[in-house]
């Protein structure tokens, strides 16, 4: 796990990207994270405000990639920090602070790498360091465009069929562990997916480590607010996660989130 | 404060910062650039808590309201695991209790008060009275009997946390004080609740929760206002405050010094960066709003 | 609520739109797209009251601090001037009242109950009581008597509305509701100040105000839910109502309607605009938060 | 007084310049307001956040021309809703409402527009309807540039004798009363300087219509918010002005804002 240094600081934006879906945002920062690892993000200027006031608070997101002192971000627009971060600028400042949590461990056996959604984000950065099978599950081929970050190919499934085959991505996981059992699943998703793959890991015996989300206020235990239920009572998933054994988990669903 | 001085000091608001987890993430440099003057302890309690169910943040327009529910190791898993490690910080240690009965809050006082590394007490009496179901803190002369309980275990300073949640703070102030409060300090969180968008089921897992940050700012200073024109005790002040332009704004509204919360989630080293601004500003401030009144009461 | 149904209504907060001044701004357009389904007067008082000192207003992150005071023209200028143009609304009038003592108030409803233009009243017990310096709404006991001095007085419906600075405005709500209350309205504004920034001085020239807007609607929301669950009259929502989705809340809440007030500050067609945008999410939203209870009470 | 059609509309911008010390933004709006009417100002997005989490409510500017469909605002950036407007880009659209309150009335004698500041703005709009010397003050040169929006030269001083005179406006005006006093006086500026106005017309019986500013919620009389004293009591400066007869205030100056 690497330390943050203390407090938050503004990183300049170098680039700024539309990959699909998604958007990809590079910032200048000196310090090198693990793969799994997390940061706060916050634009200098324009933070909340607008019709609903919002965002107030920093938001989490996973580096997709560090390398050469710079950052990458990968994220869709899906709520108000989202959307402000989607219309940041080259030569803009971001706030950041991190990394924060704990990343993903060594595989034991060979490593399989499971991702959906904007999901991705983490394996691409975890790709970078450990070899082994990518197996992705997008909504669509234009969410699929994110596939492109892997160093190698990806295998693909989507929702609807528009990329790759069309199904869910525990079908290409169960595919996998039929051939060779002898792995380690990382896995990054949306709760529903996570849960299918904590389920299949389980009946098969095998590790899983899930990076798990949930809503935070502030990435460094300070609130207490980001807690997920584990066999051995609640959890701060930025502190004690985000990645967390699959073991410990009974579900991977989100209590009272809808997800 | 009982040959404790407070003034100008930036405390952390109770249950804002876990010097412990922020020391696992931030390492030694935590410590070296340590952003609050006195550290205050999340509240403990007699018996260990889970807290409430997730979800139990929501964001709201410049604000956030919280549903954590005080979790916390209990007293014997505090006095074991976590004060050892925040003994290690270098500012004095301001432990905040909480106690269902008056019994239990007896227990977690005079227990705590044998350990030398802690400096102060803060008394969150916003819990529910057990045998009123009124919130303790609301009511003045059940405060009142709380304070008067607790005093005799400990020559350490008392703190009473008011809510905000109560007709006039300023009577309940007054109460803590003629018991013999060292000090009192507010405001903690406002009640408020969410929906889950689209739906009618409340998003908090506990259904309701406090809000604190910006959005409750003038709310806070108008209390602070009210108690310091009452209270012969100092008075600490604190909600919303996100700058030293803030922190002044408290101090003029007759605050001894103040204390930040939901903005060191925004910034971890948001205490440093208050009380440096605020050290800028406070030459201009030299007399405050409570020694020259309102204009019209 | 006595024959005339509030369900699903847009309401404006009183205070908040000027009905008569609107129209010399915006014309007859106002009448034609008028943004309210009842319209409510601003606060009249007995006596003519000139209102605060300037400056009363003060930007807040996503509110208001607002220190007006009930500038009126006294019950002879309201019924002389004031009510025969907003007689020409196209929607019933409530006509928002409030007394120093109960004998004032009761002279006003007695007056302003002769008037068939007049559909309700709206009972402001945020005024101080003159005898015991409490707010007149936080007490439950003191609204019960101002109601029951109030209902022989008038066949109209009654609504209060109450005051969020209270310990318990559940309470208050019951109380009204025993006295013959035919509904309640919340949130008025919360008490908050403000200083003129790098002083010491009070910004609002009353010294404190009341603050409304985004900021506090979790706030009210929560006080909605809880008046909901005990009162049995209808419940009128408000407190930083911005959207349809935001109103949309408060009915989850248990709210029988809502009044949008400081919105309309922004969007002078904000009424009409979170009505439409209601009415669209209605139909998502069948069992309220009251019907099913919290999860954790 | 012209109607303003009922609700915010959005209106586009279609330029945004810098004039010295100010911004000039162009927007679109096919409604012709009279000089001395102003307008309730927003921006569509980002109006709100960052650090202090304001603007909340909308600002009020008054045109600085109306013509040919396109309003013309002249402001300066001194807090958080004309920095936000400062910022403004090409294309952009802002919520408007208006046009508010009572402008300029004729002239009795010839007219003389005295403008201090960023308060040249209705100024600049009552000189396309009424002909007459324009006296201008301002701070400093960077300042004096407004001047260039009046269709012929004014005369300047300047408070550090940057451009034009060293001195108050009111000088000037002196001079032009002692030349001919058939005059009504149309002005607009910081307090003092429309205290010294008002006194000064006071003193020589000279009608005066004094353009004031007031902190503003509404814009449109709902709030109550906006009063400033005359001798008649409270006055709401958004409904029952902008505009003044000199003769009813008691002082121009506004009470306990430190101006
Ligand atoms: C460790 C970690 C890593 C992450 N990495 C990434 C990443 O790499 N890329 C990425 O795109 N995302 C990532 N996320 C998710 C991202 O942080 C959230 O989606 C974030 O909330 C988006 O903010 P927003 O303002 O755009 O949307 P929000 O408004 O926060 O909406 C997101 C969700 O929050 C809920 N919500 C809606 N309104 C509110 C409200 N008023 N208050 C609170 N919650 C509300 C909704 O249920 C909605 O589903 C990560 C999250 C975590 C915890
Ligand atoms: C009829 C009319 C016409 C106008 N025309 C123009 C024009 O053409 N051009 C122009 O540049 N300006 C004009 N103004 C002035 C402009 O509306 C104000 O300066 C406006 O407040 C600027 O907003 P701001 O957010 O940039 O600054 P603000 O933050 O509003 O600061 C302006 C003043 O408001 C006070 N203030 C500071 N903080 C707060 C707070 N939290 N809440 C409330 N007040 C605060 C301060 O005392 C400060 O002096 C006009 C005003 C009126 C009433
Ligand atoms: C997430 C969170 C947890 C809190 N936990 C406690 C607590 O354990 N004990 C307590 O007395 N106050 C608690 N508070 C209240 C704060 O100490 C503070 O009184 C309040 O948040 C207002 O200050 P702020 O607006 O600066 O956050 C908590 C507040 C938040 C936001
Ligand atoms: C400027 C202003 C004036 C108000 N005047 C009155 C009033 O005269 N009588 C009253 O009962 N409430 C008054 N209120 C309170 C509102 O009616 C409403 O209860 C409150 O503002 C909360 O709603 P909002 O957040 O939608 O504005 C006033 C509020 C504002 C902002
Ligand atoms: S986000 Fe605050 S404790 Fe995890
Ligand atoms: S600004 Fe609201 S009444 Fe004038």
């Amino acid at each position: 796990m690497t330390l943050a240094p203390f407090g938050r600081r503004l990183a300049e934006v170098t680039a700024v990207e539309r990959l699909g879906a998604y958007t990809v945002i590079m910032v200048v920062d000196p310090h090198q994270p693990e793969p799994g690892q997390f940061y706060m993000l916050a634009t200098e200027t324009g933070w909340g405000g607008g019709a609903g006031e919002r965002p107030y608070l920093p938001r989490a997101f996973s580096h997709a990639r560090a390398a050469d002192g710079k950052l990458q971000f990968l994220f869709e627009d899906v709520g108000p920090g989202t959307h402000r971060l989607a219309a940041v600028e080259r030569g803009e400042s971001l706030w950041l602070t991190g990394p924060l949590g704990s990343g993903f461990g060594p595989p034991q056996g060979r490593a399989l790498l499971v991702g959906g959604g904007i999901g991705v984000a983490p394996l691409v950065a975890l790709s970078d360091d450990v070899d082994g099978p990518v197996l992705l599950g997008f909504r669509t081929a234009l969410h699929a465009e994110a596939a492109s970050l892997f160093p190698e190919q990806p295998k693909l499934v989507t929702d609807d069929g528009s990329m790759g085959r069309r199904g869910l991505v525990t079908e290409l996981l169960r595919e996998e562990l039929d051939e060779d059992a002898d792995a380690t699943v990382f896995a990054c998703g949306p709760p529903a997916m996570l849960e299918a793959v904590r389920a299949l890991c389980a009946e098969r015996d095998v590790p899983a480590q899930l990076a798990l989300e949930s809503g935070m206020a502030c990435g460094f235990g300070a609130c207490f607010g980001c807690v997920v239920p584990t066999r051995a009572g609640y959890i701060r998933v930025c502190v004690d996660g985000p990645v967390v054994e699959a073991a410990a988990l009974e579900t991977a669903l989100v209590p009272g989130t809808g997800h | 404060m009982r040959g404790f001085d407070l003034s100008g000091l930036v405390l952390n608001g109770s249950g804002t910062f876990d010097a412990i987890a922020a020391r696992r993430t931030f390492g030694d440099e935590l410590l070296e650039q340590f952003p609050f003057d006195v550290f205050v302890s999340k509240t403990i309690t007699a018996e260990p808590r889970q807290g409430n169910p997730p979800p139990r943040l929501w964001e709201t327009p410049g604000g956030l309201i919280n549903s954590i529910g005080l979790p916390n190791k209990g007293l014997d898993g505090f006095l074991a695991a976590d004060l050892p490690q925040l003994a290690e910080l270098p500012v004095p240690l301001c432990v905040s209790v909480m106690g269902f009965t008056r019994d239990e809050l007896a227990k977690l006082v005079a227990a705590v008060d044998q350990r030398e590394e802690v400096a102060m007490f803060e008394l969150n009496v916003s819990c529910p009275n057990v045998e009123t179901g009124l919130i303790m803190g609301a009511d003045p002369s059940e405060t009142a009997r709380v304070m008067e309980r607790v005093r005799p275990l400990t020559d350490k300073p008392v703190i009473v946390k008011l809510t905000p949640n109560a007709t006039n703070p300023a009577e309940v102030a007054v109460a803590a004080e003629g018991a013999g409060a060292d000090a009192v300090s507010l405001v903690n969180t406002l009640k408020g609740m969410a929906f889950r968008p689209g739906t009618s089921e409340p998003w908090l897992g506990a259904g309701t929760g406090g809000v604190s940050g910006p959005a409750v700012r003038a709310i806070a200073l108008q209390q602070v206002a009210a108690v310091s024109k009452r209270a012969e005790i100092p008075v600490i002040g604190m909600g919303g405050i996100a700058s030293g332009a803030g922190a002044q704004d408290f101090l003029a509204a007759g605050a001894e010094c103040v204390a930040v919360g939901t903005e060191s989630f925004r910034d971890p080293a948001a205490g440093s960066r208050i009380r440096r601004e605020l050290r800028g500003l406070r030459p201009k401030l030299e007399v405050t709003y409570l020694e020259r009144g309102t204009r019209s009461g």
